[in-house]
């Protein structure tokens, strides 16, 4: 076991797969000469060359299209999107050809590419560089969506992101790439996208989170714990598949839920998983299942708006308490 | 069929027809080719066009859905550009696709099969008018989104450079998509990449309704190569030898040089942006223009071939007839295919199966008992 | 009162609209010379000119932009988008530009455009010409979203998006075009946004709906009450702001909720509208809500599999019965 | 300030010193001007560099967050555009806009509250570094999406043309930005409608770390408007009196014209992309241009001032002492202004109120009681 970074994780998984296979490549703004913008690139450039650490223009259409037409030619590139905000230049690209062009000429060409991005709010990057829209990718049939949340899940889902043949949109996220935990040794796992996990087990409420979010979930059962409430967490894992069972087997052990993300409410992720949870477990559910998520405005600039916009141990802390006081199992 | 059609060396012409009266070097020209070709060409060039009028009656006849766009006017840019291109060479075409499957080696049975939406369809009836596809012959797509296949095209040349491959890409487009972001992004990476592709603009003076002039600020759109240094050059696109060795030129070029150029062909769209629309916008003198036998591809290459000599009263006929054949054998195959079933509805949203994939149909509720 | 179409209610609205204000104009692809892609603008170019009737080159992100920037200075764009799957090439200046432009500058600038474009699915274009996106742009605060499904509420709420300050997105749906309803004959009233509508009155359960499918839902209502089922229809209308209040109430009468779409499911328009129901509605609640909606896949070309892949008459009836079913109150 | 800095009316020199060696003619045309407009244009760029040296350090001590670009080493850029426009005229820009805020006219103080995220700044704190906004002096807004300002450059131009307005748009932008679609289809339109606009690229030679070579295939930026049929112009960018003539030229075209120019201005960047940034990537070659005095354009504009006599030491202290304070008053302010109150949070999502908008903080149940 080594305790390393999420960032350390998934640079070590990314030379691990290109020097596993050179189908494998990199392309991005500032991937190369720069290391990227978050370093996870850092040394590749050095390593393997031009031909396979491509620095490309700033052209976002451009240069993910061009992943998906060498895709279709069976190269596997891994591209960067610098934050997930700029992959709105890129979204007909994504939306409507990575993930269409397998079903629409019927099976022929599957296009295997990584889009490895990150979201985040919280850095005060204000409203347009604060967004975290996933969902517009989770949304969409033809795309697989994974957005790990420890290191180990980082390197294991990365492996299987590059692997299948299928375009994988693997979120990331500002506040983890510092955030450390505990890789086995010669870890080669390959994670099953579409699979959820239960990071914590517990009694009292379920806590349904995922990248950045599912820490903080296990940060806030952490702290309740010491209040005596038994908080089990599920780490959702991967957006598109879905995996309702793992989250609905949790709510009807528990009976109730919450839900955090960081989001806009209205539509965001949790909308689904809530909607999930009352259909798959209705007749188990003690309340209704709460989300927490980001106050629906632009993100301002000023620190103490954006704090006040953002969910947060607090907040979540609050609406789990509120819960249970609503399901009349409130300890303490 | 598409063998020969590659213009493969020149051969000396071996018809004894005399040269005659010849305004623009055109009949000098043919006199120089292979009459096997030069037919193959010309029947190339009619079997679009009966084909696409064969699709525009099944349109009307409700076999085929959707929206359906047309070659019909464009037949000597398509087979011109087709045969420019090696047999291992990739295509990426704009909607308005047709033409470009056959001339690129699909069987006009299966394109007509994906027309009317049918499991033998090339694209086995998920693509429709917009979308044909097929790897065997290396045509990666007709595409919807004007634009769109232009990164796509990029990527595929940049597969080929990175694996020191020696194909070429042709990405096809009209002239409305020069006006696009990712027309820029597109050429940009390529020139700067040195990629092997040829940006082909098939320029038929109009996007639907909007003219060039309305639409792009430098209406002479090869020049538009400027803005990364990529060689452009224009060719008239309803002589099928002129398209030919234009493109053959660049595509050859592109391989050598391995670095990309553009091309426009001039081209006259004879009926409206698609099946259904009338295009009353046109004025008079568009229409005229459109209608103008002067500008029809195939009479002018007949004239040209019956001026050599190469094309006689009995050929044509044998050739009208034969492509005939051909598209009435198309539209029946694709009549009496099966349409796709039900129970594929699902075969095609992932290449690799993982966990709680959705299979849903409407009226099921999220958890099956 | 007229029976007029949805497309002649829009066209007469547009029209008076650019005679009370000459703010107001259009631009968009194929608008003036080809009269609009569905016939939206016939005759405007010829009334006002092109100074207000402006074509464009195929380049949706440099004109809605423009849009937005000429908003910006105070003139009222209203710019058409062939189909809502081409605003994917415009998205960025959609969510990251119209969308942010007065929170991101602390309110100095508003900015005053409407963006009609329709949706719809079942008219055999395609993976990438059938898709129903909305959710991308309800999603983001900053942007309102309407979206009628009768002529007259596309006059009234065509008038109020004009009217309005901020960008809206104005969805239309190409299975509307051609649908007749009574207009009040000068008719001037501006809709409120934000407000659903109960479009019938019913007591068994709640249908749901927005757009084409709100007119789909009063079709089941309408079958349905010959089998003496009495459907609630509420059309959502507004789908940013989303108006909960008027769904709840409704379910807190009936018990029982079923939502129509014809976007996917996972993470859909519905997914919000099952979340908030049973937030809302919980102890009313005797029944998980439903949805009904578009099956998981890019859309197929062929007939049988887009008919097999959307929402119908059927498949709503179906999840109807079987909810009242659920519920012990099945008629008939 | 704004006013005198207006390059209206050229005036003749009035000093007396004598004229020297001159290379570049610099000298000669430094003599010809009013002392008290270059001492201006000196004041204005020097209180550009002390006041990103503040910002600089601000960030360091945590008064400031987010990304932070400062325009170190394109202070004659800066104050030579913005001296070419006229009180009326719009201004767009990317996120390295602090110098641009301040030459339209915001005041230092407010700029560095915005900086500083207080209600008091530009943006009421929305905003922050990238996003300097005020309608007052027509800066339009800095935006931090690469290119996204284009469109809306080009927006704003076409409702001046809309309602025949006298005013002209310019619309600053990187070298890496004419990479991007948005830069295209916004020439484009720009050309097509005849706007009147100075699209502005400012080449410091870098995106962040990728150089113009890697990547724009045609690296003489100013020729890239060929594509549009626009005219570009190339200016070296640490003359102030050659960007402000340049660029006066061009708004006064576009103005008298009513169509679109192009304006290259190289720069040297003199410290990382942003604040945090180390700029390992670049070669000590790199680092010499862009910390060599000779391309540093105070030093530059000083020695031209000096040598035409117009700045004395003691007008340089006196300047410096006045910069340093004015720089300082607007830390102090900024430090000393209120945060934004969090009862503000739901203010600005949208200027017209409609039913059921949501003010729901994280915690808060969707139905409140
Ligand atoms: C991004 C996008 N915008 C708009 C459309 C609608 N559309 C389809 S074809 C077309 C005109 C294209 O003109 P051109 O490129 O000249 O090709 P042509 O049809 O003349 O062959 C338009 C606007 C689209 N399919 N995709
Ligand atoms: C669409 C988009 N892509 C990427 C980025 C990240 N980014 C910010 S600045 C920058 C480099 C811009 O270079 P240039 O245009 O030359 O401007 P400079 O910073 O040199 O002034 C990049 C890639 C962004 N903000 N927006
Ligand atoms: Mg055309
Ligand atoms: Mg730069």
């Amino acid at each position: 076991m080594s305790v390393i970074t999420y960032r350390q994780a998934l640079r070590d998984t990314l030379r691990a797969e290109m020097l596993r296979d050179e189908n494998v490549f990199v392309m991005g703004e500032e991937i190369g000469v720069f290391e990227g913008s978050y370093k996870i690139t850092e040394g590749l450039l050095k390593e393997f060359g031009e031909k396979r650490v491509r620095d490309t223009p700033i052209a976002e259409e451009g240069f993910v299209g061009a992943a998906v037409g060498a895709a279709m030619l069976g190269l596997r590139p891994v591209v960067e999107l610098m934050t997930i905000n700029f992959s709105l230049i890129a979204i007909d690209q994504i939306v409507n050809h990575a993930a269409k062009i397998y079903g629409m000429f019927g099976g022929q060409t599957s296009v295997p590419m990584v889009i490895r991005t990150p979201g985040g709010g919280g850095q005060q990057l204000g409203a347009t560089h604060s967004q975290n829209i996933e969902l517009y990718y989770s949304f969409v049939p033809g795309l697989k969506v994974v957005a790990p949340s420890s290191p180990a899940d980082a390197a294991a889902m990365f492996r299987a992101a590059v692997r299948d043949d299928d375009p994988v949109l693997f979120l990331e996220n500002l506040g983890l790439y510092n955030t450390k935990g505990e890789v086995p040794d010669g870890d080669e796992s390959v994670a099953e996208i579409g699979r959820a996990k239960v990071t914590r087990e517990g009694t009292d409420i379920t806590l349904i989170g995922y990248s950045r979010m599912a820490m903080v979930a296990g940060q806030v059962a952490e702290q309740l714990a010491e209040q005596d409430i038994s908080v089990e967490v599920v780490d959702l894992r991967s957006l598109r598949p879905l995996d309702r069972e793992t989250v609905v087997e949790s709510v009807r052990k528990t009976n109730c839920a919450v839900i955090c993300e960081d989001d806009w409410l209205t539509y965001g992720i949790g909308a689904e998983i809530a909607a999930s949870i009352q259909e798959g477990a209705f007749d188990y559910l003690d309340a209704p299942v709460r989300r927490v998520a980001m106050a629906e405005v632009p993100m301002p600039y000023a620190k103490p708006l954006e704090t006040a916009a953002l969910p947060s141990v607090e907040s979540i802390t609050t609406a789990v308490k509120e819960t249970l006081d609503a399901v009349g199992r409130r300890v303490g | 069929m598409a063998d020969t059609a590659k213009p493969k060396g020149g051969g000396t012409a071996r018809n004894s027809g005399g040269r005659r009266r010849n305004r623009s070097g055109a009949a000098q020209k043919t006199a120089d080719e292979q009459p096997k070709v030069l037919l193959d060409y010309y029947r190339q060039m009619l079997l679009v066009r009966r084909f696409e009028e064969r699709t525009a009656q099944a349109y009307t006849q409700a076999r085929i859905g959707g929206y359906c766009h047309l070659n019909l006017g464009e037949e000597a840019t398509v087979v011109g550009l087709m045969t420019a291109l090696k047999d291992e060479d990739y295509l990426f075409t704009n909607y308005r696709d047709h033409g470009y499957a056959i001339g690129k080696g699909m069987s006009p049975r299966r394109v007509m099969a994906e027309l009317y939406g049918r499991s033998t369809g090339v694209s086995k009836g998920w693509g429709g008018s917009m979308h044909m596809y097929d790897t065997e012959v290396r045509m990666l797509g007709g595409y919807g989104i004007v634009g769109g296949q232009l990164p796509l095209a990029t990527g595929a040349a940049l597969a080929v450079s990175y694996r020191g491959g020696d194909e070429v890409v042709m990405c096809q487009m009209g002239d409305g998509t020069t006006n696009i972001g990712a027309w820029h992004e597109s050429l940009n990476i390529a020139a700067l990449w040195n990629l092997p592709i040829v940006f082909v603009v098939i320029n038929n003076f109009t996007g639907m309704g909007t003219t060039v002039d309305m639409a792009s600020a430098e209406p002479e759109l090869h020049k538009r190569g400027s803005a990364f240094r990529i060689e452009g050059v224009k060719v008239d696109g309803r002589n099928v030898l002129e398209v030919r060795d234009a493109a053959a030129d660049l595509v050859e070029r592109a391989r050598a040089e391995q670095r990309p150029f553009l091309l426009e062909a001039t081209s006259y769209r004879m009926k409206g942006h698609s099946v259904v629309d009338p295009a009353k916008y046109r004025t008079e003198e568009q229409w005229a223009e459109a209608k103008d036998e002067e500008n029809d591809p195939i009479a002018i290459f007949a004239k040209q071939l019956t001026e050599a000599g190469v094309l006689t009263d009995e050929l044509r006929e044998e050739i009208a007839a034969s492509v005939k054949e051909e598209v009435a054998d198309a539209a029946d195959f694709a009549e009496n295919s099966p349409h796709p079933d039900v129970s594929t509805l699902f075969d095609y949203t992932y290449a690799t199966p993982v966990a709680n994939e959705s299979r849903r149909m409407p009226a099921d509720p999220v958890f099956a008992e």
